[in-house]
């Protein structure tokens, strides 16, 4: 964050500075205890004094935090030693402040929207602006701290990994919390103050640090990671409500985990893929006991996951073996047409217009719930006196499902096969050259993407019950693919955090449903413009994106050899 | 019989001429850039809906006599139209695709499904809108189908030719794919900006060297294929009577497949794709037998050609050069 | 003297905080705290965004109305009805997110919805395992109710009721229209989709057995805009009416295309083409369409509804299954009459409800409005409506036997 | 004209590519006309001749990337298979006129990609980390590593190869090219853009390639670095063999002289060497 003030007038104001966006900060601190708005009706009821809401107390912490950046370099540089440079304190408590400052102007937003008009804002909001807008502008005027070398400081293994637990354990609780609100305005200030602390935290240096860390420790970060997942469900009391959006994105997730192996990995862009979700999905169906079912094998759940996922990679291969030969712009428009045929192919199956193999737009509904040697399901389960319902039996086995992907996303990527489809992504004719068969690969990538959607594909059929042609529109395809551009090509953390972020806000935000689309829309061309690496960007595709930045490119070396050590096979990738 | 198979030709004809005016969009658009403007559909589309709004704003009339609104009304609506989509089309290029010339070919085609996703709600929610105002009073809003005015001596008519019934609108659509394809010829062999585009289509670079502005050649090229799509949008009114919001994404991926068909980049082989593609699929409803010759299947073979022609041959029927995108 | 300051301002601060404290403390403000009477909540689950939103809203106010009417004429003493309408967008994931959010809503009695029958499918077993009834006014898929073979019915889920009629009696009621009127050949032309496919099964099965001849079933892709191929087709059969199952906005055009194309016979569609807009997107004097129940203008409690929407001051139009919407809460209201009454809290009352809702029977909106075993409608009156310049106008009231 | 076999090289070196009357047509340009060359083993081989001769295409067709129009290349006895990845396999390995390394792989990364072919882990492997993955991974590691000490990029492992040097980056494609295990090694003006110390060096490298027992074949513009290098070179103009012999020879001939000197001016007017899909918009003016 660089400003147009001058250097000299930021050295000169820079006690004054540091005072008043202390005490803007504060000012923030002591609004939380006075009442934001006049009713009660306003995000999870700000209307008290003395008493602040759960929202305003996790606003609390940017303030603070403000306070504390502000504050302790006053304690003078000698006493904080190598801290003094480690961090960047200045450009921290600038990113913070402005991060309030937007929390509060979306609460604020919030309340006026919610409870009809400003007036209804309360003195205490009123405070939370001023000292918001205070400590913003104050801090503008602060010197620019030189970069933070945080990421480079040695630390304790432990630490790390409590770091990284303590990490994990945040992200849980923020999960669980924002997916309890019922309060649309409340789930945006939320998300606001998250954005803000979590580029306060990259400011700071945090990020950087913990990368190194999770590098490290990639087992520790791996293992924890699943289990806070796993916990999830007993953080929501029984409620079906969130486990059932929970499930969603998983299965939403796993399918765009499979996406990210043709686009990601080797750059081939499937505008058809969920007609691969949808050919194990109705595969599932077929074989399962519905009474709709058309045929009349039913195999057990394991035999018919195995049967979709194949199902669906012929198909892969079938669409693939003519198409991938030719250049991969047809491609696109090729895998759009087959995503076409697949629906209206899956709509005339119906007895009229061909066999009855579908039974044309009804689909297949009525599939029965799972059950594994007797564990149904569709009943609850009491574990640790908390209630288990259908929804988290669904979410722990597409928590396994996704578990599996990531394994055979990581560990072909690390591989002869995976640098195989890098190289084609960056030269196809010097990686033909250089004796690595394309074609295959491409088919491999293809078939073997289809094959995760198809089981997928075969556990949301359980999981939704029914099963229909026009739940497999075009659109769904687009929505994946924005879920790996959004996170990031070729990164699994990154399409995970896409792919929630792509069905959680619609879930929380119904209020804007009207306008999904239109924002989906015009995200996808801001993103390709400013951002086209998504989220989380994939390394190697952060240069393809940015190819004339040459500092860029030897940042990003620097993290390469800090992550990876070097090249070490046995340190990535997961066993087994 | 044979009275059902000159019946389906001209169906085939005219659904086919209405194909190759939106595939010239295409194939102009990736001869310049190689870029598939998966957008374009919607550039048709918005072309449909800005003639509609020439009409409401010329006071809706519905009883221009007949040499009035052939000579007045249509001409004004189709440039209405024009308007339209060429500044949708522009504004598009400038926005969407010019900052993403130099990325990886992933990024503009993405963009591009954003654009598309885009302009169809954009139309849907704000058709007859004026932001923050609120509801054009008496305009119908775009969330479903929106009726396409009549146009006096064209809606309705019919030639009958024996047993084969000819409508007017598709006698308009096949003339103004004619009247299209003299007027793209007249401006590619003998207007500067058309040599223009040609030579930045073999050689951006050296073209650029011979002093041609490129940016400038690569609007044109857009302007050129929106102001078609705009035809393709008031004969696609004028035919089915009706507009909607969705009819660029259907009509769109056909018109690629036509442009496919011919062999993209080839202005004659999008005209032929075109024709092609419309015949094939008035053809497969009638003489495939059994139920795979139902109307159901014919968007399935369409796009079943689509492939086969990829995988056989692949730079189309009239041969155009396939870049190898390697 | 740093640390004073500060805490004089500290003390500043606490002062100033008690001086506010105007709006009582957190614990004390309950959610309204009414002691006397006691709330139950009935869910509406409709597209209220998207394509199909003016339906849904229609039906969502229209439930609003008979909420509202139940609560000031204190319906059920000793509790206070609300409205918990959620967003279904016409797909069945949201609308599976819905009726879980429903279900997990211990307030919950009752459920009116869905309007598409592929998204009852989802929302329908999620409210089964809650044991909360559910009132469709839209969904015509008979599987619904009678399960997956029509030679052996199986009622599905026992939750699961509806004030519409299915296609097997809007069907047979057309076909007996046409035969009456002296046409023996027709042409079935349908959309693929459950309602229409239905419909036409229903109607040809009727027809022929009244001895008329189906010269041409063709089928249309409901995203399609271009007929030609199919209207080629059945011109060459020579009908003397085309029966469409579907709804208007490929009715519409289907109608104007084949007139176009010289096909000047009738086009005849069931309750999803009797809507203004079928005539403002093609539709011609002549055709014809059934709907299930008398015209509005001949029953009396059906004028009333719509006096009373109409002075409810909803923004939207109570649409073409608002009438249904409204009977199918006073249905669920009528049940929760009995089954509320002993009950201590919401959810208790909800398997009563399930229950008690075989013996709802009442005078309509939309006519006669009961149960029958397998969860259907027990009306039976139809209307055939005719579009007759430029408007639907009433042809012939009558019951199918 | 055919250039005829040249029978001062000693028998007892086997034939290891053989290219006889090669003729590649484009459309109605003739870019290679009825070519012969042969490579024995332990040999570098010169191929000279000024812009557009047909060099790279040549190259092209003996790579497998074009398929000649008339005439038959073998290698080791054996007729060339048709596509390039399937020459690798068979032992004839290229670097490119203009870079082509996978620039945002680090340098390792590039060498192991040329192993491909040579290894063997399957889906399989992979997924499960089989002994066989971990048994290759790691001897492909420890090769790579090797081979980039050799052409003496050691401790550049991890540099993206796009921030190499620009000479870094031709070593690299050596060494990513000698990864794949190649008998002949075909490097399309390797001194291309060098210095004359990195020239040095990569003569260097090339002589220490062709000790460790492969044949060379090079396209080069730099007389003094082909007359230095080779023992055998042929000169080609406007698609033909006009003279072919040792370097002294070559060097000698007036003709060779006569096309470098006289010919520039007309070889540039016909730039056409190219894959006629180079033009993509060439359709248009069709209209």
């Amino acid at each position: 964050m660089r400003t147009v003030i001058p250097d000299e007038l930021k050295i000169q104001l820079r006690y004054p500075a540091r005072a008043v966006g202390l005490v803007g900060a504060v000012a923030m601190i002591i609004s939380v205890f006075l009442p934001w708005s006049y009713g009660h009706g306003a995000l999870d009821d700000v209307g008290f004094s003395g008493s602040p809401s759960p929202l305003q107390l996790v606003f609390l912490t940017l303030p603070v935090l403000v306070v504390v950046l502000l504050g302790v370099p006053l304690v003078g540089k000698a006493k904080l030693g190598r801290w003094a440079k480690t961090v960047a304190w200045n450009t921290t408590a600038k990113t913070t402040a402005i991060a309030s400052l937007g929390a509060v102007v979306v609460a604020m937003a919030a309340i006026a929207i919610e409870l009809g008009g400003l007036v209804n804002i309360e003195v205490g909001g009123w405070v939370a602006v001023a000292g918001a807008v205070l400590s913003a502008v104050a801090t503008i005027f602060l010197p620019d701290s030189p970069e933070p070398t945080l990421s480079r400081v040695k630390t304790a293994r432990w630490v790390q990994i409590l770091a990284i637990v303590l990490v994990l354990a945040v992200v849980l609780f923020s999960a669980a919390y924002a997916l309890g609100m019922s309060d649309a305005g409340a789930f945006l200030v939320f998300a606001a103050i998250l954005t803000g602390l979590v580029l306060a935290l990259r400011q700071f240096g945090v990020f950087g640090w913990l990368g190194n860390a999770s590098a490290n420790n990639n087992r520790v970060l791996v293992v924890s990671a699943f289990a806070v997942a796993f916990a999830f469900p007993f953080t929501q009391n029984g409620s079906n409500a969130n486990m059932s959006i929970a499930s969603q994105v998983l299965i939403f997730a796993a399918t765009a985990l499979g996406l990210n192996i043709v686009v990601g990995l080797v750059g081939l862009l499937d505008l058809g893929y969920i007609a691969f979700l949808g050919a194990g999905a109705f595969t599932a169906a077929i074989l399962s006991e519905s009474a709709f079912s058309t045929v009349n094998f039913h195999p057990p759940f394991i035999v018919t996951v195995l049967i979709s996922g194949t199902v669906a990679s012929i198909l892969g291969l079938i669409i693939g073996a003519p198409t991938l030969r030719v250049s991969g712009d047809y491609l696109a428009i090729v895998t759009l047409a087959f995503g076409e045929i697949f629906r209206i192919t899956m709509n005339n199956l119906d007895g009229t217009d061909g066999p009855n193999v579908t039974n044309g737009s009804d689909g297949i509904p009525g599939i029965p719930d799972l059950n594994f040697f007797g564990f149904d399901f569709a009943q609850p389960h009491v574990i640790a006196g908390i209630e288990i319902g259908r929804f988290a039996n669904y979410y722990w086995l597409m928590l396994v499902v996704i578990a599996l992907i990531i394994v055979v996303f990581t560990n072909m990527n690390h591989s002869r096969i995976g640098r195989g489809w890098v190289a084609i992504r960056e030269d196809e004719l010097a990686a033909e050259a250089m004796g690595v068969n394309t074609f295959t690969l491409k088919l491999l990538a293809f078939a073997g993407g289809a094959f995760l959607a198809g089981v997928a594909g075969s556990v949301k059929a359980h999981y939704d019950v029914s099963v229909t042609p026009d739940q497999y529109v075009f659109l769904e395809s687009a929505f994946l693919l924005a879920a790996v551009v959004l996170g990031g090509m070729g990164t699994v953390g990154g399409v995970l955090i896409g792919a929630t972020i792509l069905k959680l806000l619609p879930e929380k935000l119904r209020f804007f449903s009207d306008y999904r689309l239109l924002l989906f829309g015009l995200l996808m061309i801001l993103m390709m413009r400013f951002r086209p690496e998504g989220i989380v960007a994939d390394e190697r595709r952060q240069l393809e994106f940015h190819d004339e930045d040459e500092e860029l490119a030897d940042e990003i070396e620097e993290e390469l050899i800090a992550h990876h050590g070097h090249l070490n096979p046995e340190r990535k990738g997961f066993e087994l | 019989m044979v009275e059902l198979f000159f019946q389906q030709l001209i169906n085939g004809l005219s659904l086919g001429a209405l194909y190759a005016l939106i595939a010239v969009g295409y194939t102009v658009v990736y001869g310049i850039v190689q870029l598939i403007n998966f957008a374009h559909g919607e550039i048709f589309m918005i072309g449909a809906f800005g003639a509609f709004v020439t009409w409401m704003l010329l006071g809706r009339p519905t009883d221009w006599s007949v040499a009035t609104s052939l000579l007045v009304l249509l001409p004004l609506m189709i440039i209405g139209g024009m308007v339209a989509s060429v500044a949708t089309a522009v504004a598009t290029e400038r926005f969407a695709y010019r900052p993403l010339r130099n990325a990886p070919r992933l990024a503009p085609l993405i963009s591009a499904i954003g654009v598309s996703v885009f302009l169809q709600e954009f139309v849907r929610l704000f058709f007859g809108t004026i932001p923050f105002v609120g509801r054009i009073p008496g305009w119908p809003d775009a969330k479903s189908a929106v009726p396409f005015p009549s146009i006096p001596g064209i809606s309705g008519q019919t030639i009958q030719l024996g047993g084969v019934l000819i409508q007017m609108p598709a006698i308009f659509t096949l003339g103004a794919l004619a009247v299209s394809t003299v007027f793209l010829w007249y401006f590619v062999n003998r207007t500067k900006t058309g040599r223009a585009m040609v030579a930045t289509s073999q050689d951006p670079d050296t073209a650029r060297l011979m002093g041609i502005n490129v940016d400038r050649v690569i609007v044109a090229a857009f302007a050129v294929g929106a102001a078609l799509a705009a035809v393709a949008g008031v004969a696609h009114g004028l035919r089915y009577g009706n507009i909607d919001f969705r009819m660029g994404f259907l009509a769109g991926l056909k018109a690629f497949t036509a442009a496919v068909l011919g062999g993209i980049g080839n202005i004659n082989g999008a005209v032929v794709g075109g024709l092609v593609l419309g015949l094939a699929e008035a053809m497969a409803t009638t003489f495939i037998p059994g139920q795979f010759g139902s109307s159901a299947w014919k968007d399935v073979w369409a796009f079943v050609l689509l492939i086969l022609v990829l995988v056989f041959r692949p730079q189309g029927l009239l041969g155009a050069k396939v870049v190898d995108r390697a | 003297m740093n640390k004073r300051i500060y805490s004089l301002a500290g003390v500043a601060v606490l002062a100033a905080s008690l001086a506010l404290t105007g709006c009582g403390a957190r614990t004390d403000a309950g959610t309204g705290g009414g002691s006397a009477t006691k709330v139950a909540k009935i869910g509406v689950i409709a597209p209220m965004s998207g394509g199909l939103s003016a339906m849904g809203l229609g039906m969502k106010n229209s439930v609003d109305l008979a909420i509202k009417q139940a609560n000031a004429s204190n319906a059920i003493p000793g509790w206070k009805l609300e409205l918990a309408a959620e967003d279904d967008q016409a797909t069945p994931d949201v609308g599976k997110n819905a009726a879980t959010k429903l279900a997990s809503d211990d307030q919950v009695v009752g459920v009116v919805g869905t309007l598409n029958s592929s998204v009852a499918q989802v929302v329908t077993p999620v409210l089964a395992a809650a044991n909360i009834v559910q009132v469709s006014p839209a969904n015509t898929n008979p599987t619904l109710t009678k399960g997956a073979d029509p030679a052996t019915p199986k009622r599905p889920y026992a939750n699961y009721f509806r004030t519409c009629t299915t296609d097997a009696v809007q069907g047979p009621f057309a076909a007996q229209y046409l035969l009456g009127a002296g046409i023996k050949k027709v042409a079935t032309i349908h959309d693929k989709k459950a309602y229409g496919q239905g419909l036409v099964e229903a109607f040809t099965t009727a027809f022929k057995a009244g001895g008329g001849e189906v010269v041409a079933a063709e089928t249309i892709n409901p995203d399609d805009s271009d007929f030609s191929a199919v209207i080629s087709k059945v011109k060459a059969a020579g009908p003397a009416a085309v029966y469409y199952g579907g709804e208007y906005p490929q009715a519409g055009p289907l109608s104007k295309q084949m007139k176009a194309a010289g096909l000047k016979v009738p086009l005849m569609g069931g309750d999803g083409i009797y809507d203004g807009k079928f005539i403002e997107l093609g539709g011609t004097d002549g055709d014809l369409a059934t709907s299930v129940g008398a015209p509005v203008e001949t029953l009396d409690s059906a004028k009333a509804f719509v006096a009373a929407y109409n002075a409810g001051g909803y923004a939207e139009g109570y649409s073409a299954y608002g009438a249904y919407a409204y009977d199918a809460a006073n249905a669920i209201i009528a049940s929760l009459k009995t089954s509320l009454a002993s009950a201590a809290d919401a959810k208790s009352a909800r398997s009563a409800t399930v229950t008690d809702m075989a013996k709802v029977s009442f005078e309509g909106a939309t006519g006669k409005v009961g149960f029958d075993e397998w969860g259907d409608s027990v009306s039976r009156v139809l209307t055939v409506y005719k579009v007759d310049g430029g408007k639907w106008v009433a042809e012939k009231t009558g019951e199918l036997k | 004209m055919t250039a005829s076999v040249d029978a001062r090289v000693a028998p007892s070196r086997e034939v290891l590519l053989d290219a006889r009357n090669v003729i590649m047509q484009f459309g109605g340009l003739r870019a290679v006309n009825d070519v012969s060359l042969q490579v024995h083993t332990g040999e570098i081989v010169g191929l000279i001749g000024p812009n557009g001769a047909g060099k790279t295409t040549f190259f092209n067709c003996l790579t497998g990337l074009y398929q000649p129009t008339s005439g038959s290349v073998e290698f080791s006895g054996q007729p060339l298979p048709p596509k390039p990845r399937l020459a690798v396999r068979a032992g004839m390995a290229r670097t490119f006129q203009n870079i082509r390394l996978f620039h945002n792989m680090t340098a390792i990364e590039n060498v192991m990609v040329g192993m491909y072919s040579r290894t063997k882990t399957n889906a399989i492997d992979a997924i499960f980390r089989l002994p066989r993955h971990r048994r290759e991974e790691a001897a492909s590691t420890e090769r790579a590593k090797e081979l980039l000490d050799f052409v003496g990029l050691t401790g550049s492992g991890d540099t993206l190869s796009r921030n190499l040097p620009y000479g870094d980056q031709r070593r690299l494609e050596i060494a990513r090219a000698l990864a794949t295990d190649p008998k002949l090694l075909l490097l399309d003006e390797p001194t291309a853009g060098m210095n004359p110390q990195e020239t040095r060096q990569a003569e260097e490298l090339i002589f220490r390639i062709r000790d460790s027992g492969l044949a060379v074949l090079v396209i080069e513009h730099d007389m003094r670095f082909i007359f230095n290098l080779c023992d055998r070179v042929a000169c080609l103009v406007r698609g033909a063999v006009l003279v072919e012999g040792p370097p002294a020879v070559v060097q000698n001939d007036p003709r060779v002289i006569e096309a470098y000197i006289g010919m520039p001016a007309t070889e540039s007017t016909t730039p056409n060497w190219q894959q006629p899909g180079d033009n993509p918009g060439e359709g248009v003016e069709d209209a």
